[in-house]
């Protein structure tokens, strides 16, 4: 079992190393094979090891990573029931899209650069959820942030690709900063760096303190997550291959955030202050991302600003104290937003390569088989009744409802606004892609085979996620909270009152898709309001910032550059210089290159030794 | 010994000096090789001189190996000589004054 | 006081004799060179002076002194005057430390045959050959004339190069002797010559001693097709039969060295050491002589290329295999 | 006898050098320096070293300095293409003369302080089997440094005395 659960990791490693070794060697079909199945080998290895997860869970130490006096960090691994259905959904998701990969980058000459980053970035991401203890999350955390660099910017001769990997790299960057320092501060007060032990001792912290960290770990997870303040960089992330956004959106990078909240929530659910905190960057990312959703014109914006949102939402069910709700809202989006993804690619395929969605429509006659699983991924993020979206949001909203204080039914009225919003602009999405007639210029082009299979296994689980936890009252017996062992975050509110939130759920997304009927049935070129061009923007976020941090950072660089290197050391060191160089001109007549005149020096230096003798002779 | 190490002195300084002004005074590139070779020449008879006044063979030794210093050197510096005339065409020192600061 | 005065008699005695004897056998070299070299080269050679040209040196000598002395107008005089002298002068002051045979038992008193036995004879030899550049190259360079300069030139070069390999070549023989007295040298060869001991040794010398006196086929200095008559071209007289003369006296002094070094020296059996020694002597010249008759001149380049990267190298590691072996049989 | 030996043969080789280093001419200085060199090995041979003397005739009257003469020759230095001023240039003379004030001073101090005899020193000379002894024995090091340094020379003279090589000039490559 111990040995099943080492290969979890080792497999997506030995892989990636394999592939970034030897790969552009290798036959291409062989690169893939050995990616694909590395994964894969990973998924199956999850699942033997289900079986142990129940209860304590798993426990296996591989070797000691560093040992310094009493901090020692140890490569553990820690397979309990939260990390095995993390796992489970991340090896699953990852080996669907690995092998929509295969089919996507089948003409791609950096085929084994992808693969075995792709394969580093899966390693990278089970490090994180399997880590047993801070430091070795940590150093996952880190290696998702690596890989998701190279593979955003992975067409890097392209320079806003690039630009685009930068600023990913940087902005997770600061979110890790805090990261770093939570968990320092985490070693500082109990010495060690094991999350089991941390969780058991939290309550021994101060109010203050542990707030404090709190936050500092939100902050992490803001940074990773793409949440309000941080979110900048995931809509640009859409640089990178499909099937990378479809790993980085759906089955891994952005879930990581809520992860790590839901692994050390013990610790962070005893800060109340943390947690209103936590709700409050939930819901307003999750509205801020949905009115920006709103005015995208490509797809995969969309899609993102989309992730963002329902991120925003998991957050927010960790802030109303549910892992459950968080946890069933991530399984049930990674499978519906991976089918959008892995859809838009095939989208963007059949249209010849085209991105914007003003430039689309009428795909519904290209492949009927795409409109279908395209539009199954729309309905479960809209939230249609009965799907996986419906049952997880619905989960999240009425916690929210049911904790009854005028603070959090603000927050309900929010969410249940945003539902609406996304509802409406799921359907604009739809309309605009397949409505009407194909606005291009681009000839179609063929889909290869294997981009399709993944998707109807999506689709099925998208449709269907819902029985993971489906509530009792369609019968259900709310299996996901019994197996992550939180029986606590069931529902406590009345019947009617549980039939109301359903009702009004459901009333929102059916408005959402009236509104996007009549607005959107048929194509008008009229996007270009002074509001949808904020939308456009992202609410000016990049402006905002640029303004804010950027350009006074820049300012200072070039204060730094101008001042203290040119000014200050350039001037020292030149100034010294220059001045040999004038004591050397003044003296240069000394030197006058011939051999008479040294000479003499060297007899007067002998005269001068002689004549010192002499004085001490005569002494 | 024959004379008083005071004379040997005496004579190899003279001879030091007399190599001094060659070098100091002339202006023939040659010449003033001449003159470093007299004054290595005066140190040797020093060396010479003390040896035999204390009786030690290590004063001798250190002649053979001034001597075999002295033909390395000339060989090199003799081999600058032919150098410098064939670039300027001359033995003049006055004439090599490139490094003029 | 009388047993110094006798032993400087003695000396001066020995000096006059062998002066007197090295003259004679130089003139008579030449005249021996001139038939010799006919008979090899199918002519008669001077057979008209005295029986068989017998007294053809008295004639040259007689003519020699009687022509004019001529001094060139741009020549550095005192130095044109000295040169031949000087050259003479080294060759003949080398035998003073020469042994030409055993030491003789006379009046109850043992009389070495050696002008003067110095114990580090070997070295006064090597002085000596070393200045006797010195009356070529200041010859060549005081007569002001081109061809005598490139003579000089030549021949300083020359000499300087094969110096080097004649003293490395003359070392294993001082470590198989273990002194520098010859006397003890040719002591230590009475068994059994050094020629036969150590041949590279002795090929390196005998090739070092042909090009020191500067005979064909090492005749640089003067090439007489190249550079008319090199240094002494623009010599006459008496001070051309200095040159002359001090050239085969040179010769008779490197056989002597020759077969001190290497031959055995007096050694031999049945005639007296004196004989043997004079035998040697004369068959070295002999030799050189052939050699004349029978190998054409180098060129320039080939014999310095010669001497510094075949001779040189080879005389460094004779000495040191020299070296080895005789640690190895000390040992 | 060996006494005023070495004040006539001190006399001789002060006087050929001092001719030496005032003669225009190169070859002539060099006829004289000999000369000094060979008085100055004979004081050597004096002074109880004869193997330095035979040496000092081998190597420096021998050897350096027909390779002085070899050079000039070569060069074809004509003499009187020197033009030395032997003028009143105190600044060139002074340091000489304070020199030997200097040093004549020293020698008179050192002679009346602590008069060293020749009476107590008994005569004495280094054999070539002592001075082997003490080369090869005690010195070995400095024998291989002193090697060593002999033949960076000769590679270093080669090479600085190589010919010019035809290729630099601006119309080249015929070749």
């Amino acid at each position: 079992m111990t040995l099943l659960l080492a290969l979890i990791p080792i497999l997506p490693l030995f892989g990636g190393l394999v592939n970034a070794c030897f790969g552009s060697r290798l036959p291409r079909p062989l690169s893939a094979l050995i990616a694909c199945g590395a994964v894969l080998g990973s998924f199956l290895a999850t699942l033997g090891c289900w079986p142990g997860a129940a209860g304590e869970g798993l426990k296996t130490t591989l070797f000691t990573w560093l040992q310094s006096g009493s901090f020692s960090a140890e490569v553990g691994l820690l397979f309990d029931p939260l990390a095995a259905i993390m796992a489970l959904m991340v090896t699953g998701v990852a080996s669907l899209i690995h092998l929509y990969a295969a089919g996507y980058m089948e003409d791609d000459s950096d085929q084994a650069r992808f693969f075995a980053l792709l394969n580093l970035f899966v390693f990278a991401m089970l490090t994180i959820v399997l880590a047993d203890n801070l430091l070795l999350m940590f150093l996952g955390w880190e290696g998702v942030g690596f890989c998701s660099y190279g593979l955003i910017g992975f067409w890097y001769r392209k320079t806003e690709n690039a630009v685009a990997g930068r600023k990913a790299f940087i902005v997770t960057r600061i979110g890790d900063l805090f990261f770093t320092v939570g968990l320092l501060w985490l070693f500082a007060r109990f010495g060690t760096i094991g999350i089991e032990a941390i969780n058991s001792r939290a309550a021994e912290l101060d109010p203050t303190t542990l707030t404090l960290i709190s936050l500092l770990l939100l902050g992490g997870a803001c940074g990773k997550s793409a949440q309000l303040p941080l979110m900048s960089w995931l809509p640009d992330a859409m640089a990178g291959p499909t099937p990378v956004s479809a790993l980085i959106h759906a089955a891994t990078m952005v879930t990581a955030g809520v992860y790590l909240l839901c692994r050390m929530f013990p610790l962070v659910s005893l800060s109340p202050l943390a947690m209103g905190v936590i709700a409050c960057v939930g819901v307003l990312t999750a509205f801020y991302a949905a009115t920006c959703a709103l005015a995208q014109r490509e797809i995969k914006r969309v899609l993102a600003y989309s992730t963002m949102s329902q991120v925003g939402y998991m957050f927010l069910a960790v802030g109303l104290d549910s892992v459950s709700a968080a946890m069933f809202h991530l399984l049930t989006h990674a499978f519906f937003k991976a089918l959008l993804f892995m859809g838009a690619g095939c989208l963007i395929q059949l249209a010849g390569h085209e991105n914007d969605i003003f430039q689309m429509g009428g795909m519904r006659r290209r492949s009927q088989t795409v409109f279908w699983l395209f539009l199954a991924g729309l309905l479960c993020l809209a939230g249609a009744p009965l799907t996986g979206g419906f049952f997880s949001k619905d989960l999240i909203l009425a916690t929210a409802f049911a904790k009854g204080d005028p603070f959090h039914l603000g927050i309900y009225g929010l969410g249940v606004l945003t539902a609406g919003i996304t509802s409406l602009y799921s359907f604009r999405l739809a309309y605009l892609l397949f409505a009407g007639d194909f606005r291009g210029e681009e000839l179609p082009h063929e889909l290869p085979k294997l981009m399709i299979w993944p998707l109807p296994l999506l689709a099925l689980l998208g449709l269907s996620g819902g029985l993971l936890n489906l509530p009792h009252l369609f019968g259900g017996r709310s299996w996901l909270s019994g197996w992550l062992e939180r029986e606590n975050d069931l529902l406590q509110i009345p019947l009617q009152s549980e039939y109301l939130l359903l009702g009004v759920a459901a009333a929102v997304f059916l408005l959402g898709w009236l509104v996007a009927h009549f607005r959107y049935r048929r194509f008008a070129e009229r996007e270009t309001e002074v509001c949808k061009q904020f939308f456009l923007t992202g609410w000016q976020c990049d402006a905002f910032f640029d303004r804010l941090l950027i350009r006074p950072f820049r300012k200072l660089c070039y204060f730094c550059w101008q001042g203290g290197d040119l000014g200050l050391i350039d001037g020292l060191v030149e100034g010294f210089a220059r001045a040999c160089l004038q004591w050397g001109h003044a003296i240069r007549f000394l030197a006058d290159g011939r051999i008479s005149r040294y000479l003499q020096g060297f007899a007067w230096g002998l005269l001068l030794i002689v004549g010192w003798f002499l004085l001490q002779a005569v002494r | 010994m024959i004379v008083p190490l005071e004379h040997v002195l005496i004579l190899s300084t003279i001879l030091f000096l007399l190599g001094l002004v060659c070098v100091l005074v002339r202006r023939n590139l040659i010449m003033i090789l001449i003159g470093i070779e007299i004054m290595l020449n005066a140190v040797g008879l020093l060396l010479v001189g003390a040896s035999a006044f204390w009786q030690q063979i290590d004063g001798q030794v250190m002649v053979i190996f001034l001597m075999a210093m002295t033909s390395a050197e000339v060989s090199i510096s003799l081999a600058m000589v032919v150098y410098l005339n064939r670039r300027k065409g001359t033995v003049d020192v006055r004439a090599f004054d490139e490094m003029r600061g | 006081m009388t047993e110094q005065l006798i032993m400087l008699g003695l000396i001066l005695a020995k000096l006059g004799l062998i002066f007197i004897v090295i003259l004679t056998l130089a003139a008579y070299l030449v005249l021996a060179e001139r038939k010799i070299l006919a008979r090899m080269q199918l002519r008669y050679g001077p057979n008209r002076v005295g029986p068989f040209g017998m007294l053809q040196p008295l004639s040259d000598l007689i003519k020699l002194l009687t022509k004019e002395d001529f001094l060139p107008a741009a020549a550095d005089k005192w130095l044109f005057l000295i040169a031949p002298g000087l050259s003479a002068l080294t060759a003949l002051l080398t035998f003073a430390v020469i042994p030409f045979g055993p030491p003789l038992e006379i009046f109850g008193r043992t009389l070495p045959l050696v002008v003067i036995d110095l114990n580090i004879g070997l070295l006064y030899f090597l002085g000596l050959s070393s200045l006797a550049v010195y009356g070529m190259a200041l010859g060549g360079w005081a007569s002001n004339s081109k061809y005598a300069l490139l003579g000089s030139i030549r021949g300083l070069s020359q000499l300087i190069s094969y110096e080097l390999s004649m003293g490395l070549a003359v070392v294993p023989v001082v470590m198989m002797a273990r002194s520098f007295s010859l006397t003890e040298i040719v002591m230590a060869q009475a068994e059994i010559p050094y020629a036969l001991l150590n041949p590279p040794a002795f090929l390196i010398f005998l090739i070092s001693i042909v090009a020191e006196s500067k005979r064909i086929p090492f005749d640089m200095p003067e090439a007489e097709n190249e550079l008319v008559a090199g240094f002494h071209t623009e010599y006459s007289g008496m001070r051309f039969g200095l040159f002359f003369v001090g050239e085969y006296i040179n010769l008779i002094i490197l056989g002597s060295m020759l077969t001190v070094l290497f031959l055995g020296g007096w050694h031999g059996p049945w005639l007296p050491g004196v004989v043997w020694f004079s035998l040697k002597v004369l068959a070295v010249c002999f030799f050189f002589i052939w050699v004349r008759a029978s190998l054409p001149r180098l060129r320039y380049d080939q014999l310095m290329h010669f001497g510094w990267k075949v001779l040189l190298p080879l005389a460094l590691l004779n000495a040191l295999v020299t070296g080895a072996i005789l640690l190895w049989i000390g040992q | 006898m060996a006494t005023w030996m070495f004040y006539i043969l001190g006399a001789i080789t002060v006087v050929a050098t001092l001719l030496a280093i005032t003669q225009r001419n190169p070859v002539h200085a060099v006829i004289y320096l000999v000369n000094s060199f060979f008085a100055l090995a004979l004081l050597f041979f004096l002074l109880g070293a004869p193997l330095v003397a035979a040496w000092e005739v081998i190597i420096y009257a021998g050897a350096i300095m027909v390779l002085f003469l070899f050079i000039i020759m070569m060069l074809e230095i004509a003499p009187g293409v020197e033009a030395d001023r032997y003028g009143p240039n105190w600044l060139q003379w002074l340091p000489i003369l304070l020199l030997a004030a200097a040093l004549g001073i020293c020698t008179l101090l050192l002679t009346g302080l602590d008069p060293v005899g020749s009476n107590g020193v008994p005569h004495w000379y280094a054999s070539p089997r002592d001075f082997g002894y003490a080369l090869f024995k005690e010195y070995a090091l400095a024998i291989e440094v002193v090697s060593f340094q002999l033949l960076f020379a000769a590679v270093g003279a080669f090479y600085v005395g190589r010919p010019e090589r035809k290729s630099k000039s601006p119309a080249g490559g015929d070749r």
